[in-house]
């Protein structure tokens, strides 16, 4: 385990960025923007995946794929932003507990 | 080779406790911009494993586009909503009891498909031969971005269009409480509009009073 | 040949759909309109009755056009000797719902007039598809003029009543509806006649029958899923309450006949105990029920329950008559009696209701304290209502005795008791209709709004007129209607104690 | 005429009639109404006369023929049609006759009344129904027949609607009769699944071969299956015969006009079951269990019904327990076999009752409608004609020697003194002791009546249809019109002289023997037979006999008591208390009916409703799960809390589930 | 190329839209409206025009495999077009009553289209990321587009959270699903599935992750959260425009993913959708009864339609597809009449959103009430509505695949479900309006909406068609 580095290594890496940008939303209960940033977090945990099995497969889709990747999380970071200063002008806060107009 | 034990391994455990590190830090810091920052340290230790892995293009990618776009719009973001920081934290506490068991669960989970029965071990999955010297992870990636993926490329490059598009129509918009000059229409002004003739009847003698 | 059946189902149908085209504006010409339809619908039941070949079992004026290719589902209509008597019954209510409400409704009356149509036509429907996928639509499909009538036009509660009605007979028939598909997976055919021949295990067909019987019972209505009727019936308007107990409960008998007897023969034999139970129950436990009701509509709609439960027994005696006997001899009483039953209580409980609704016009209240001394002010009515509460219970000479005689006298072969549950009827059924009589048509004039009544006009005279002829009519002469089922009869009978298990 | 379009037409002038004075009263008015209906009834009779003419001296036979096919089901066929035999004639003739009487007493009778033409269309149908009744060839049309006369009765009892105790009587009526019904038509259904067909002459014909068959009806406890079909049956005639405990719904229907309870509950109807016994003895003959009961029943209800009209005080009442007391004695003859004095018996009563009825409806009309015997007396002046009359009506019911009473009571008594079958001893003694109850009853009320003191007062001036204070006349009375005392005379001959000249082919002569059969052992009849020398001699040995002497016994002690010591009632009165309002209460079975049954009824079905309707099926099933359906959809509504973390944190629960069970578990 | 031609079209007229509204004034935006509108129309043109041989069941790859056009995708697509056309033509009405009249919400709407069609013809699990990302995007921005709406801006941010979490969850499991075959292309993951294997552990665990993707595009519960606030929360014109093509998609999604790529894991995901399926149409029915916002009654409504529209997925068989795909289909046209409706009900600066508005309309508007009330039976499944055929379809489907307890809990809960839409049909019909309002929209407004009505009933009186092309679809 520790003279050689395998696929798992990496795959558990995501694996645990992953789980912690789950974490991350859930349990966050103030800030919209963190909510955003650990959607970054979580792509960065799939694209650790993808990277790690691109090289471990010799494929090159798995590059690939992380590269669109990059590029929508670019783009989901801008909406997402959008979004955010959408809210921000209408409410004056971007506190998640403060963001339960529409429930029941 | 350092105490019999790879290099490779001990930067990538370096590295890996950096990022792990860094996103615990992300999620869990009381400031936003402490949170971003911490955000850009979890995209350079990645950007570091990418590089370990040989996926050299990916690495600077996520470096360039990260570190250098999104962070900063986030950033600017940050600063720009000045949003009042004093309260931050205290849901976070409150339900750590529920959250982080079912986090561990979660981890539990996926960790267990990926150690269970050696899956991934280096038997399943043999540690890939370094590249070439002249090998262009650039090159090769292009390439097949270019030829294999060409459709995916274009609507990824039409995903950018839509977001420029729509965060303008978002966050873009006239103010209708500032006054601005409009000469198109200053041009075209008429004189009725500036103008009213007002007809009043003469006035008539005092009245005989009602009839 | 002309498509008949489809002309008895589309006629009303497109009747309705040019009243509604009338508007609210015209109120005449949706009146008209709707006249018009109803009676051209009761016009082409001539041909259906003097082209019937009662001699045969077999399906007649068969249409046939593939419907839904994809799954063999067709639209596929047909009638034999159970389903023309109640297509008769179902027309000839037609016109008589539509000249009941013809000064009554006042609000929205091309959309009445039109749900009426609709309905009728539905029900012509269910009398006749042969697919059970069309069997089921048309079963369905008349829940919502009957939603919407009664939830417009009906009583203060009836928002509760109808949402009920809907909810209560919705429920039943999604089961009936997994039960067919089934039918359908394992016989690869939607015709009915198909699934009459399909082989079937007894746990399917136990589950089957329960499924068909969640649909069935509730519309009948069966004790103890029968509640919804009097609510319904409490809140509906006249034309509302009489469709409802005239026809649409025959669907439920007409059901069973239909489908669980032929389908899962196994089934109902090995569950008839549960269904004669049930029968007796709501024969008795209803007749008592209706006994101490306040109100006239839920009486009359309490005493449908329980003669419905005449209709239940006489299907299903037929097993017990079997095992006692190793023949059939007495059966085809009970099933015939049923039928007769079915169609004679739509005379009946038809006519009670527009009888109720005749009051109700005038003091708009349906309580019985309401009343009393009916007949000092209102002679001629007295007489049609005393009438039709006297072939309520069953008096002889009128409808209400055929069936009851004829169930009563199957049932004996069965068993001695169930003979003399169903019997307490006699003495049950009359005493809640004859207190009926006492303290609403009889007595001294008991207040100033029945001092004020008027007696009938005209136009309910020709509504209650006819019924009361068809009510004595059938009373002193049911071969007619008892002639045009034997054949489907004895084919159902012969079918029904073949077993399906091998 | 075609004899079948005769018979046709027996029933169908009278429904005719029935409808156009009912349908068409307005139009026909209040003497089209009775012409109508009376021509119709005279018709009726005429022929039924007619029919009888031609059987006894043309030598018609015994016509049985369907008339139409009212269904067939199963190759059973169900009809409509008539078999006409003796018995049948005999009866058509009576019901007619009676029928045309009261018809014309009517018009005076009801002369007042708003409800004329009604009446008329009533009592029409009623002779129609009847008719059916008795003409009928087969069950199914039997009972029709059974339950019309029933609803006719229900009508007539309740015609005065707006006296609340006549339509309480008329739903009693109808109620218990509905009673008797329910086991007449399980015996119906008995005898088609024993016999696969409802047509007499079938059944007649099988029944032998039915005899040894059992049936079981409370777990494994066999019945003789004849046995029970007979019994069931009886049910049926003790509702509409008015057999204890069945009668009580006779007394009460004296709500009904005076012409009614002439027609109806003295003469006609109430004898249908005594017919239908009669008719079905092939049947009743197999059982002598059945038998038995039928005798016992009839002895009861002559004896003890009897006593309770010695205390009524009302004068249709207690010519209605007369009644009951007399239809006890035709039943009583039917257990015993003797069927044929049954029928004797039914029609001598016919004439004398109605007569009394009648007779006493004219007191009625003289009295203002004053009903209470305790406000009359010494009425004989001012009314002669129904004075002789009632006292010839009461000599026939006493059965006083060649009066028709007396042979067909006499003959009744002998047979049962004659039968062997088990009870008989009991019913001998008590329909002997009934002879002494009838003749106290019978003459207390002539005395009651028609002698001693005036105890009303005429109070010169008061407005004749002003309701009056007890014992209050506005006018004298005075005689009854022609149209009522016609009918009178014309009923009172036959009560007089029809025993007489009856009795020997009815009883003796076999007259009735195509309708009847008695089984060998049984025929006590032809045992009495033996002794029969004509109706004088009868006549003449009666004043011999026991029950002759009990008669006058009987008329000594009303005599003594209501004519010159009436004190002597008051003191007995008195000194029995028990007793009195035993008997004053009727043997409490109203109460306990009204108790028991009516309130009971009401209360189970109060609580059904109430209780499992309402609470337990709509209540706690229907309404209960709906309020559950509510309850959970509340708590699911609850779950979208509009927290964003606890929607991410649903889709990772909802994550980890599913991984956990098909990755994990697996 | 030419396979792709809708999609060139849509594309190009999207830009074109966006382009031409630079120059265009105020009043005649207009223009826009037909632009967008006849891009539907030649976008159908073409589609048909590559089906002439209907019922085509001939599957065609472009673009190295990426892109697929089968029979399935054209259906698809065209109901994508025409149920838009129903959007555009409702949302037209609302937009210039709110003030919202701008080219942005066209664009925008061609986009998600854009989007939506590539999802369908996706035939690589690259592309069926990129094509539900640019629908995502695209739906994201239009629920917020209503820039002063504090209810909008807050649904857009759930939406866009929840949205992208799925997104990335989705992205996970193909990422396992790559590491386990080595390929993206979906018919080439299907072969290597076919070698290696059904028991292979990485596979389903990929697949849970695809499941959860998909259960959210859908709106399936648990990952339904983001259905109600949405619907309630984004302009009308929003809500109606994701109650219809996105979903549209997300069949398609659910059918390349799970079908096309992961057939032989069928009795894997079987029992999840099953699962999921139920759940959805519990919490769907229960919680919508509890509602007085009729937008969010027919959101979890929504939800426990595409609970039903999973079951049909069950059976794995090509009829059960073709139940799956007639109901969402029917779905997408009745959600599409009911929030027009909706839109023709509310005025200049107010929006419908309980459902009191729609007191008495009966005694208002007959007909409109009359459309509505067709709307509402077929989705609560009464026949002769098409509702109703669809619930028969998936619940047949249930019935063959052996899954009876589905199949009853299915209908009971429909049945609990039908009394919210009574309730519906109560308040429109039985009770009394509280004063005269006028409700009418311009005559092709009025026009499009009684045809939608109407189609509930033509649809379900000759549903034999649409049911053959259906079930034509998809491989027996």
């Amino acid at each position: 385990m520790l003279t050689s580095l395998s696929l798992a290594h990496y795959l558990t890496l995501g694996a645990i960025l992953m789980c912690i940008s789950m974490a991350g939303i859930f349990l966050n209960r103030k800030n919209v923007l963190i909510l955003l940033m650990c959607i970054e977090l979580q792509l960065l945990a799939v694209n650790m995946n993808f990277v790690a099995f691109s090289r471990y497969l010799d494929n090159l889709d798995g590059q690939v794929f992380v590269f669109f990747i990059l590029t929508v999380a670019a783009a989901e970071a801008a909406i997402g932003l959008a979004i955010l200063v959408v809210l921000f002008r209408n409410r004056r806060t971007i506190n998640v507990a403060e963001l339960d107009d529409l429930k029941g | 080779m350092i105490m019999g034990i790879d290099l490779q391994v001990i930067l990538f455990y370096l590295f890996s406790a950096v990022l792990v590190g860094a996103a615990l830090a992300v999620i869990s810091s009381r400031n936003p911009v402490y949170s971003a920052l911490f955000l850009v340290l979890t995209f350079f230790t990645a950007a570091a494993l990418w590089i370990l892995l040989q996926v050299e293009f990916l690495a600077v990618v996520l470096v360039v586009v990260y570190v250098g776009a999104v962070m900063v719009l986030f950033l600017f973001v940050v600063m720009m909503l000045d949003i009042n920081l004093v309260p931050l934290k205290e849901g976070f506490v409150r339900y750590m009891w529920i959250g982080i068991p079912v986090a561990l669960i979660m981890a539990f989970e996926l960790l267990a498909v990926m150690w269970a029965k050696g899956r991934f071990g280096t038997d399943q999955f043999p540690v890939p031969a370094d590249r070439a010297a002249d090998y262009s992870n650039t090159r090769a990636v292009g390439e097949w971005l270019y030829t294999q993926f060409l459709l995916p490329f274009e609507v990824a490059g039409l995903i950018l269009l839509v977001a420029m598009v729509a965060a303008i129509a978002l966050t873009v918009r006239q103010r209708k409480d500032v006054k601005t000059q409009k000469p198109s229409r200053q041009v075209r002004v008429k004189r009725d509009e500036r103008v009213r003739l007002v007809k009043m009847k003469s006035e008539a003698p005092a009245s005989k009073g009602g009839n | 040949m002309m498509p008949l059946l489809s002309l008895l189902i589309w006629v009303p149908i497109l009747g309705g759909v040019a009243t509604l085209a009338a508007g609210d504006s015209r109120p005449t010409m949706a009146k008209w309109i709707s006249l018009l339809a109803a009676l051209v619908t009761l016009v082409l039941c001539i041909p259906l009755y003097t082209g019937f070949d009662n001699t045969t079992a077999a399906m007649q004026f068969e249409e046939m056009r593939p419907w839904i290719s994809a799954f063999d589902v067709n639209y596929h209509l047909g009638v034999d000797g159970f389903s023309v008597p109640l297509i008769l019954l179902t027309a000839f209510f037609g016109p008589l719902v539509v000249i009941a409400g013809w000064e009554v409704i006042k609000d929205k009356v091309h959309q009445y007039m039109a749900a009426f149509l609709i309905m009728e036509g539905l029900m012509v429907g269910v009398f006749s598809a042969l697919d059970g996928l069309l069997f089921y639509v048309f079963f369905e499909a008349m829940l919502i003029p009957m939603f919407l009538v009664i939830g417009i036009w009906g009583g203060p509660n009836r928002v509760y009543a109808t949402i009920k009605f809907f909810l209560y007979t919705f429920l039943g028939s999604v089961f009936m509806l997994v039960g067919i598909i089934y039918l359908y997976l394992n016989a690869g055919s939607w015709a009915i006649t198909d699934w009459h021949a399909l082989p079937l295990t007894m746990v399917e067909q136990k589950w089957i029958f329960l499924g068909l019987l969640a649909a069935f019972a509730v519309k009948i209505p069966m004790w103890p899923v029968h509640t919804w009727l009097p609510d319904a019936h409490v809140e509906a308007p006249t034309g509302g309450s009489v469709i409802l107990a005239a026809i649409m409960l025959k669907i439920g008998g007409y059901g069973f006949i239909r489908f669980s007897l032929p389908i899962t023969p196994d089934a109902a034999a090995a569950l008839d105990w549960l269904m004669i139970a049930l029968s007796l129950v709501a024969i008795v436990y209803i007749g008592f029920v209706a006994l101490v009701q306040q109100d006239m509509k839920k009486l009359i709609a309490y005493s449908s329950i329980s003669h419905m439960g005449f209709v239940t027994l006489g299907l299903f005696i037929a097993f017990a008559i079997y095992r006692n006997s190793g023949g059939t001899q007495g059966a085809g009483l009970g099933v015939e009696g049923a039928m007769v039953q079915m169609v004679s209580h739509g005379f009946i409980s038809g006519a009670l209701f527009l009888c109720v609704g005749v009051l109700y016009d005038r003091v708009h209240s349906r309580e019985i304290s309401a009343y009393g001394g009916v007949a000092n002010t209102m002679p001629w009515f007295a007489f049609f209502a005393v009438l039709f509460l006297m072939a309520n219970s069953g008096l002889p000479g009128t409808s209400g005795f055929v069936g009851e005689f004829m169930v009563i006298l199957a049932s004996f072969r069965a068993n001695f008791w169930f003979a003399a549950l169903a019997g307490l009827t006699l003495i049950l059924g009359a005493a809640y209709s004859l207190w009926l009589v006492k303290r609403v048509i009889f007595g001294a004039v008991a207040n100033k709004d029945v001092a004020a009544l008027r007696d009938i006009n005209g136009r309910e005279a020709l509504v209650l007129t006819t019924l009361a002829i068809a009510v004595v009519g059938m009373g002193v002469w049911p071969f007619p209607v008892v002639d045009m089922m034997h054949a489907s009869v004895d084919q159902l009978l012969a079918h029904v104690i073949q077993s399906k298990l091998n | 005429m075609d004899i079948k379009t005769i018979l046709l037409l027996v029933p169908l002038l009278p429904l005719f009639g029935a409808a156009v004075s009912g349908l068409l009263r307005n139009q026909v008015g209040r003497a089209g109404a009775h012409w109508v209906t009376i021509l119709a009834v005279a018709g009726s009779c005429l022929l039924s006369f007619w029919v009888l003419y031609l059987q006894m001296y043309e030598g018609l036979e015994t016509l049985n023929y369907s008339v139409y096919t009212w269904m067939v089901v199963e190759g059973v066929t169900f009809e409509v049609g008539f078999l006409v035999d003796h018995l049948t004639s005999l009866m058509m003739c009576v019901v007619t006759f009676v029928s045309l009487m009261v018809h014309i007493y009517t018009i005076g009778y009801m002369h007042d009344d708003p409800g004329y033409q009604r009446f008329f269309s009533y009592i029409n149908l009623f002779t129609f129904a009847m008719l059916m009744l008795v003409m009928a060839n087969n069950f199914m049309q039997l009972f029709f027949g059974w339950e019309a006369v029933g609803l006719v009765s229900y009508l007539l009892i309740g015609f005065w609607f707006k006296k609340d105790t006549a339509i309480f009587a008329n739903m009693k009526a109808f109620l218990v009769n509905r009673v008797g019904d329910f086991g007449f038509l399980l015996g119906i259904a008995a005898v088609l699944m024993t016999f696969g067909s409802l047509d007499y002459a079938t059944v007649f014909t099988a029944a032998p071969d039915a005899a040894g068959e059992t049936i079981s009806v409370i777990g494994g406890m066999e019945w003789g299956l004849l046995t029970f079909i007979c019994v069931c049956l009886f049910i049926g005639a003790m509702g509409k015969s008015a057999q204890a405990p069945l009668h009580v719904w006779l007394p009460d229907s004296m709500e009904g006009p005076t012409p009614i309870s002439a027609l109806i509950h003295a003469a006609t109807m109430v004898t249908a079951g005594i017919f239908m016994v009669a008719r079905m003895s092939p049947l009743f003959e197999l059982s002598d269990a059945a038998l038995s009961f039928v005798m016992l029943i009839g002895a009861f209800t002559a004896f003890f019904m009897g006593l309770i009209g010695i205390v009524q005080n009302d004068i249709k009442r207690v010519v209605a327990y007369s009644t009951l007391s007399q239809l006890g004695y035709m039943t009583v003859a039917l257990g015993v076999s003797a069927y044929s004095a049954a029928i004797f018996h039914l029609m001598t009563h016919a004439f004398f009752k109605a007569l009394l009825f009648l007779g006493a409806g004219s007191v009625i009309i003289a009295m203002h409608h004053q009903q209470d015997m305790r406000y009359m007396g010494g009425l004989r002046k001012y009314m002669p004609v129904t004075w002789i009359t009632a006292w010839l009506g009461t000599l026939a019911l006493v059965g006083f020697p060649f009066f028709a009473g007396f042979y067909s009571k006499d003959a009744i008594i002998e047979v049962v003194h004659l039968s062997e079958r088990f009870g008989a001893g009991v019913t001998y003694w008590l329909v002997v002791a009934g002879v002494f109850v009838t003749a106290m009853y019978s003459f207390r009320l002539l005395y009651l009546t028609f002698h001693g003191k005036e105890k009303f007062e005429v109070v010169e001036g008061a407005d004749p249809h002003a309701h009056l204070p007890d014992g209050q006349l506005a006018h004298k009375p005075h005689e009854s019109p022609l149209v009522v005392t016609i009918p009178l005379i014309l009923l009172a001959i036959p009560s007089v002289v029809i025993g007489w000249l009856t009795i020997e082919p009815v009883l003796f002569g076999g007259w009735l023997s195509d309708a009847i059969y008695v089984a060998e052992g049984n025929d006590v009849v032809a045992a009495l037979g033996e002794h029969f020398h004509g109706a004088t001699a009868m006549a003449i040995h009666g004043v011999q006999t026991v029950p002759f002497w009990l008669m006058l016994a009987g008329f000594a002690v009303a005599t003594l008591v209501w004519r010159f010591r009436p004190g002597i009632a008051a003191t007995t009165k008195a000194r029995l208390p028990g007793l009195y309002s035993l008997l004053d209460h009727k043997y409490y079975f109203d109460e306990f009916n009204q108790k028991v049954f009516a309130n009971g009824a009401v209360r189970l079905g109060q609580g059904l409703w109430k209780k499992a309707d309402a609470g337990f099926i709509d209540g706690i099933l229907v309404n209960g799960s709906a309020k559950l359906v509510g309850r959970v959809a509340a708590l699911v509504r609850r779950w979208q809390t509009g927290f964003l973390y606890d929607y991410a944190f649903s889709m990772i629960i909802g994550l980890i589930a599913i991984l956990g069970v098909w990755v994990v578990l697996r | 190329m030419l396979l792709a031609a809708p999609e060139l079209l849509v594309l190009v007229m999207a830009c074109v839209v966006l382009c031409v509204d630079m120059y265009l004034r105020e009043e005649r935006r207009g223009i826009i409206h037909m632009l967008a509108m006849l891009t539907l129309v030649f976008a159908a043109i073409i589609t048909l025009r590559q089906d002439a041989g209907i019922p085509s069941k001939e599957i065609e790859t472009a673009f190295n495999g990426v892109f697929v056009r089968d029979y399935m995708g054209d259906l698809l697509k065209l109901f994508a077009y025409g149920t838009l056309a129903l959007v555009f033509t409702y949302s037209k009405y609302f937009l210039r009553n709110n003030g919202l009249f701008r080219a942005d919400f066209y664009t925008l709407s061609l986009f998600s289209l854009l989007g939506a069609m590539l999802l369908i013809s996706g035939n690589s699990l690259i592309m069926v990321y990129l094509g539900l990302e640019l629908t995502s995007l695209a739906s994201y921005a239009l629920v917020a587009f209503n820039r002063d709406s504090k209810d909008g801006s807050e649904a857009a941010m759930k939406y866009f959270v929840l949205g992208s979490m799925a997104s990335g969850l989705l992205l996970y499991g193909m990422s396992m699903i790559y590491g386990a075959t080595g390929t993206l292309a979906l018919p080439a993951v299907a072969e290597a599935l076919a070698t290696t294997g059904t028991d292979n552990l990485l596979l389903v665990f990929g697949m849970v992750f695809l499941v959860v993707g998909i259960a959210f595009k859908l709106g399936v519960a648990p990952f339904h959260m983001w259905v109600p606030d949405v619907y309630q929360g984004a302009p009308l014109a929003a809500t109606l425009f994701i109650s219809t093509v996105p979903k549209l998609a997300a069949f398609a999604m659910a059918y390349r993913l799970l079908v096309s790529g992961m057939a032989p894991l069928h009795g894997d995901w079987l029992q999840m959708l099953a699962v999921l399926a139920v759940a959805s149409i519990i919490v769907g029915n229960l919680a919508a009864i509890m509602q007085t916002n009729i937008r969010r009654m027919l959101a979890y409504s929504t939800i426990s339609h595409m609970g039903f529209v999973l079951l049909g997925m069950l059976p794995g068989t090509g009829a059960g597809y073709g139940a799956s795909l007639f109901y969402i289909i029917v779905y997408a046209l009745m959600s599409a009449a009911a929030f027009g409706m909706l839109i023709m009900l509310s005025g200049k600066g107010h929006s419908v959103q309980d459902l009191d508005d729609l007191k008495g309309l009966n005694r208002h508007n007959g007909w409109l009430a009359a459309v509505m009330a067709l709307v509402v039976f077929s989705m609560a499944g009464v026949p002769p509505l098409v509702g109703f055929f669809a619930k028969w379809l998936v619940i047949e489907a249930v019935l063959q695949a052996g899954l009876a307890w589905v199949a009853i809990v299915a209908v009971v809960f429909s049945v609990i479900g039908a009394y919210y839409y009574l309730r519906v049909v109560k308040i429109m019909y039985f009770d009394d309006a509280p004063s005269e309002v006028v409700h009418d929209g311009p005559v092709d407004f009025s026009a499009a909406i009684s045809f939608n009505g109407l189609l509930m009933l033509a649809l379900g009186l000759f549903s034999g068609g649409l049911i053959a092309v259906c079930v034509a679809s998809f491989p027996a």
